[in-house]
């Protein structure tokens, strides 16, 4: 769509003053935003008084955001919305960005607890905003990012090290060995039920979130990881040889032995894997293996 | 992890209330832990005064130890031992059982059982350490 | 898999021997309470009762082997309880070598003290 | 500036395969997504991938389900080649792991889906479509292929020939989603677009948030022509408050639908007699909405599903992830009360006109996925179609962008394939608002603004310039004052959801298109006003929604020309399939930044036999 004048605009004013342009733009923004910022708020007072009579419920949602005046000391802002039946922490932190601050920043996609995007820490609890009923939780409803990880902006956080840590257990199927054509790998429906919840992970990083023993030791696995690790472990379409290697990685230092059961992953997983019973299957497999060669 | 800033500022509720059972239990044991290796050591250094009376009739051994015991102080301290160490096992049975992959949906319902048993363990005993304590 | 036959090269030995050494604490620490707090009362202890029991072999067997897999257990869960928390480096291997030397002194002090109540003094 | 040999731009199921097919060629290929890998939509599908696989069953069979599904508006060697390809593709998803649901003989199970004559639907689960990403990502990690997660792709980097059939993609022009960087990625053999499906057109979608149709905006406004797009199809059973899918196995084990008056209104009112509720998903869609027109919905909104009586014990059996979709998404414990359900847009049909090697009419412009349209699913999509796409059409997409399988295609693109031109009248202009040909500010058409045409530029400059502007846009977008996206965005939803949904009127596609107008006038003054350059989402979605609108746009265009109901599409005025007239592809093509309609050729010649349009009952 054309937006010509404007852009001649902004065009002449770079030619002015070339080295000042980004700057002098900068302020004339944070000026105008100011301006509006005390407009924002009647707005707002406007949009929430017009709530009056329904029911509704509070939003204390944590904002921080390193390159934003105001919003480098992290706060929390409060944002009322409407309620129905039905309506998730994600729909309620949609409903705010769009109606009273869209620079409100959190991951969300498929809201149907699948895309693991929007794993939050609601009311003390790592849970997905998306799968979480506002009627479930006690008003106001605090939302923060997860905890025990670095915060990019407001409810978003730095995922990395979550994907290191699931790269570390060489999170795909390494057999080479299989039929040729269109002969597919045998495998057992009782295997199959075996890895079933396994491979039910959705990479939200709730559970390695919520594991004190991972907050306090960067290196160790995590439960997600070594979930991973077991659903390719326990899978009998990877030989003994591969599982045997796999064991190897798990037994590290920083692998299984690091787990204290602290059952906090298995309890917010939103995925319900027992991931607590996986990683002590897996400790009791690696001693078996030891003792083997003792 | 390092934090850019700390979160702890704008956090108005302290996580711990948010802690689940089987985080409390990994707390309690861990302290319960603790303090039990401290005592070993404590009490290894109470009990050495068996070396210097070993030879004779056992008068410094005897009195240092009576002499504690006299203390109200120490028997109260005594109960608390008490109560760390039970629990220390309870919940130890609990996490061997844990280990061994034994009722692990059940978790939090013995970890509870931990303590009230530690409870119970220890009210029931209070009569037998402070007996002529007061 | 072919270099390494013995399970001391694995992290699975610490772990495995703090069940283990669990497993007998259960046994003597209950054994421990009973006979000093409610058999004989703490605050009647003397010497002498100390330095009957103690004569006794099996006894003094036990006691010793309840301070030895105690003081591992303990010290081994210090120890794990630190790296779990991120302790790294050097630190850990002064940690590590610090925590092994007091575990040892404790071991030898207590069987020092042991002897000691049996009637015969060393060192 | 960032070079590879292949640019994927997506990495849900489509791109992810191809990336793998391009690397295995040989090419040193990069992954470019706005999202992580793993959180692409392909892990929303539940059914299964359609693959003749058993003795008894054969390709010939498949394609002419397909054939039939479509309503005979596919192309017969697009069919062919998803047919063909699909047992091999699907069973090398088994030789990297998938976690496949299994027979007693430990052999992969399959099922029966609506549409296909035999149970070759090969399924994980109610959750193939997770398998089938996670595996696919984890072949990614093994082989080391390089992902720029979180790069926002806002613009394709493309030469300025007149005939969009000279044009070269030369890259891409990608937003750092974090840093708020603009970034330059030169393709040296291809980009393949994979950016999966446009459900954000509508208000109410099982789609994600993130399906807002970037690449056939992209592509479209390139110069490719877009596809069949008025072919939507909607799904009969969604949850009203977010849009999640109710399995159709819940009518399929005996669930009712029934409106306010309590009647179960597929019999009492006629829809469907003799099969009720278990009529084909469009013909249940369209009575639930003619309930709720008449003022039988419950809140004007939603009819019940009720499967209560179905019984606790088989419903936890069969149904059980139901339950929690309906208590996690709606609140509603389906085995004490009925599920609200409405229809809701599920798939699009249509997308960026391509070959079967995914080629588009510019050179070195790939597209694959629910993006692309091959025409495998032509005027309606069958179950378990969409999957073997994915992988199938990935695949030859990456190779092919790879400079390895350099075979002739059958089907024939670009503006040389029109057979007829289109006429359409419409109440308001379509296209750019201010037509003064300088329309690079929002995703650019081939003018160059600054410096005269690119023709035979080295790559390197063709990307730098669509850097330059993105730049540019990003900044206007930034600093100046206006109205916010998000308005804009509702109001296309509800005018889409309202004139373009499963009922489809003259009048109201004609009042769609000029809400649609409206939208673009209003989009005029647009801006973004969240300061920050990280993880500025809201710049994303404004961006986002000014594809929206073409892509909108489009499908009403084509919507309002075909007159005639075929699959998904159906007219008030005209509610019988006209083969004589109607059997053709509807393209659109943005001309410099005017919409041109014109008409290609279906292809129903295969390869040893001609598919004879019959009617589609079931
Ligand atoms: C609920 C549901 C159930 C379904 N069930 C089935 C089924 O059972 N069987 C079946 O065959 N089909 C099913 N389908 C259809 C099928 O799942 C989809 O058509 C298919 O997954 C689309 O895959 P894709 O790779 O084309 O796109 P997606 O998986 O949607 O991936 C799109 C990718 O593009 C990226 N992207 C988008 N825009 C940009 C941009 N501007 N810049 C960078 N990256 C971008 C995204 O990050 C993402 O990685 C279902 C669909 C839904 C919604
Ligand atoms: C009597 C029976 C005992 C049982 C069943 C028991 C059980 C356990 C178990 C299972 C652990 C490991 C926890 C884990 O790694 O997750 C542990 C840790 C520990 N134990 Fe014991 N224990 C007992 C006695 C003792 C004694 C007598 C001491 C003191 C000398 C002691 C000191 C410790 C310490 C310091 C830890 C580490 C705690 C931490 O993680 O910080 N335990 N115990
Ligand atoms: S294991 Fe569960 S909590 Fe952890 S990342 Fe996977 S789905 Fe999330
Ligand atoms: S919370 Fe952490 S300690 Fe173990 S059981 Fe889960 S990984
Ligand atoms: S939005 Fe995808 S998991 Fe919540």
């Amino acid at each position: 769509m054309s937006t010509q004048i404007q852009e001649q605009e902004t065009e002449e004013q770079a030619d002015e003053q070339p080295g000042e342009a980004v700057p002098a733009q900068q302020q004339r923004r944070m000026e105008q935003k100011r301006e509006q910022a005390a407009e924002d708020d009647r707005q707002r007072e406007a949009v929430e008084s017009s709530l009056d009579g329904q029911e509704t419920r509070t939003l204390k949602v944590f904002r921080y955001d390193p390159e934003v005046e105001g919003k480098k000391d992290p706060r929390f802002d409060e944002f009322v919305v409407p309620y129905r039946k039905g309506m998730t922490v994600l729909d309620a932190l949609m409903w705010a960005r769009d109606t009273y601050d869209s620079s409100l920043t959190f991951r969300h996609s498929c809201r149907q607890a699948i895309c693991g995007s929007d794993a939050l820490f609601i009311n003390g609890s790592q849970r997905l905003g998306c799968k979480t009923q506002l009627s479930e939780l006690s008003n106001p409803v605090r939302v923060e990012p997860l905890p025990h990880q670095e915060v990019v902006k407001d409810l978003v956080v730095d995922m990395q090290h979550f994907y290191d840590q699931m790269d570390a257990v060489e999170p795909f199927f390494k057999e080479e060995d299989v039929p040729d054509g269109l002969e597919e790998q045998r495998q057992s429906r009782e295997n199959r039920e075996k890895v079933k919840m396994s491979t039910r992970c959705i990479w939200c990083g709730a559970c390695m979130s919520s594991c004190n023993i991972a907050a306090g030791d960067n290196e160790y696995l995590g439960p997600a990881a070594i979930n991973k690790a077991y659903r390719f472990a326990m899978d009998e379409r990877e030989g003994e040889a591969l599982k045997q290697e796999r064991l190897n990685i798990l037994e590290q230092e920083n692998g299984v032995w690091r787990c204290q059961t602290q059952f906090s992953c298995t309890n917010v997983c939103p995925k319900d894997i027992p991931l607590t019973e996986h990683i002590q299957e897996l400790k009791r497999e690696a001693v078996k293996n030891n003792l083997k060669f003792w | 992890m390092s934090q850019s800033y700390d979160r702890g500022l704008v956090e108005d509720f302290g996580r711990w209330r948010d802690f689940s059972a089987g985080m409390w239990a990994w707390v309690f044991h861990k302290f319960t832990g603790w303090v039990l290796i401290g005592y070993l050591f404590t009490h290894i250094a109470v009990l050495s005064t068996a070396i210097p009376a070993a030879g004779g009739t056992g008068g410094i051994y005897t009195t240092t130890l009576q002499g504690l015991e006299e203390l109200v102080i120490v028997r109260i301290l005594e109960v608390g031992l008490l109560a760390v160490a039970v629990f220390h096992i309870l919940n130890g049975v609990r996490l061997l059982f844990v280990d061994l992959g034994v009722g692990l949906t059940a978790q939090d319902k013995s970890f509870y059982a931990s303590l009230v048993l530690t409870g119970a363990i220890v009210v029931a005993s209070v009569p037998t350490f402070l007996t002529g304590a007061f | 898999m072919a270099d390494h036959y013995s399970s001391f090269s694995r992290h699975s030995t610490g772990w495995l021997l703090q069940r283990l050494t669990a497993v007998f604490l259960i046994g003597v620490l209950a054994f421990h309470f009973m006979l000093l707090h409610f058999v004989n009362h703490a605050y009647e202890i003397t010497f002498m009762g100390t330095q009957a029991r103690m004569q006794e072999p099996g006894y003094l067997l036990t006691m010793v082997a309840f301070l030895v897999t105690a003081a591992f257990h303990g010290i081994n869960g210090v120890y794990n309880a630190l790296v779990n928390q991120g302790l790294e480096g050097t630190q850990r291997v002064v940690v590590k070598y610090g925590l092994a030397i007091a575990g040892v002194l404790l071991v030898a002090q207590g069987i020092r003290v042991a002897m000691a109540m049996t009637g015969t003094t060393i060192l | 500036m960032h070079e590879h040999d292949v640019i994927v731009v997506g990495a849900g199921g489509a791109g992810l395969r191809a990336a793998i097919a391009a690397q295995e060629e040989g090419a040193d290929v990069a992954l470019v997504s706005k999202l992580h890998p793993v959180r692409s939509h392909t892990g929303a599908a539940e059914g299964g991938i359609n693959a003749a696989l058993r003795d008894g069953d054969s390709w010939e069979d498949h394609a002419y389900d397909t054939m039939k599904g479509s309503d005979y508006l596919g192309d017969a060697p697009a069919i062919e080649t998803l047919c063909q390809d699909s047992p091999e593709e699907t069973i090398q998803l088994e030789h990297w792991g998938m976690a496949f649901s299994r027979d007693d003989d430990g052999r992969v199970s399959q099922r029966p889906f609506g549409g296909l004559s035999f149970p070759r639907t090969t399924y994980a689960g109610a959750e193939t479509g997770h398998h089938l990403l996670h595996t696919m990502y984890e072949q990614v990690v093994k082989r080391g292929i390089r992902v720029y997660d979180e790069h926002y792709v806002m613009q394709l980097a493309v030469t300025d020939h007149e005939d969009p059939e000279d044009r070269r993609c030369r890259g891409a022009v990608a937003y750092d989603i974090k840093t708020g960087e603009v970034n330059g990625f030169v393709a040296n053999n291809g980009v393949i677009l994979a950016t999966g499906g446009p459900g954000q057109m509508y208000d109410h979608t099982t789609n994600a948030v993130a399906n807002t149709g970037d690449g056939p905006a992209m592509a479209y406004r390139a110069g490719v022509p877009l596809e069949d797009m008025e072919f939507i199809q909607f799904h009969p059973t969604t949850l009203p408050s977010t849009g999640v899918l109710i399995t159709e196995g819940v009518r399929g084990e005996g669930g009712i639908l029934y409106n306010k008056e309590g009647e179960r209104f597929m019999f009492e009112h006629g829809y469907a007699n003799n099969v009720g509720e278990l009529a084909s998903r469009d013909v249940v869609a369209r009575a639930e909405l003619d309930e709720i027109n008449a003022g039988r919905g419950f809140e004007d909104d939603y009819v019940l599903l009720d499967m209560r009586h179905l019984g606790e014990e088989r419903i936890t059996d069969r149904l059980e992830n139901i339950i929690h979709l309906s208590e996690d998404f709606e609140g509603v414990n389906p085995l004490e009360e009925p599920m609200p359900v409405k229809p809701g847009q599920h798939y699009a049909m249509g997308g960026i006109e391509t070959d079967e090697n995914g080629e588009t009419c510019i050179s070195g412009l790939y597209a694959a996925g629910e993006c692309a349209c091959v025409s495998v699913h032509g005027g309606n999509r069958l179950g378990g179609n969409a999957l073997p796409e994915l992988i199938v059409f990935g695949a030859r997409a990456g190779r092919h962008a790879a400079h390895r399988e350099k075979g002739e295609s059958q089907i024939k693109t670009g503006p040389s394939a029109k057979t007829e031109d289109g006429v359409v009248d419409t109440p308001v202009t379509p296209g750019e608002v201010r037509s003064d040909g300088n329309v690079a500010a929002d995703g650019g058409s081939k003018t160059a603004s600054d410096g005269g045409a690119l023709l035979d530029a080295p790559a390197n400059e063709v990307v730098n310039r669509a850097v330059e502007r993105e730049r540019a846009r990003v900044e206007r977008l930034m600093e100046r004052d206006g109205t916010n996206h998000a308005e804009i965005r509702s109001d296309l939803q509800k005018t889409m959801t309202a004139n373009v949904n499963v009922f489809r009127e003259e009048e109201g596609l004609k009042q769609a298109l000029r809400d649609i107008r409206d939208c673009r006038e209003r989009y005029l003054d647009v801006a973004v006003s969240d300061p920050s350059r990280t993880f500025n989402t809201d710049l994303i979605h404004t961006i986002e929604t000014r594809n929206l609108i073409d892509l909108a746009e489009a499908l009403t265009l084509g919507a309002l020309a075909r007159e005639e109901f075929r699959g998904a599409h159906w007219r008030a005025e005209f509610q019988e399939r006209r083969d004589e007239e109607w059997l053709k592809h509807t393209m659109v093509a943005w001309n410099e930044g005017r919409p041109e309609l014109y008409f290609t050729d279906v292809i129903l010649e295969g390869e040893n036999k001609e598919y004879e349009p019959k009617i589609r009952s079931y």
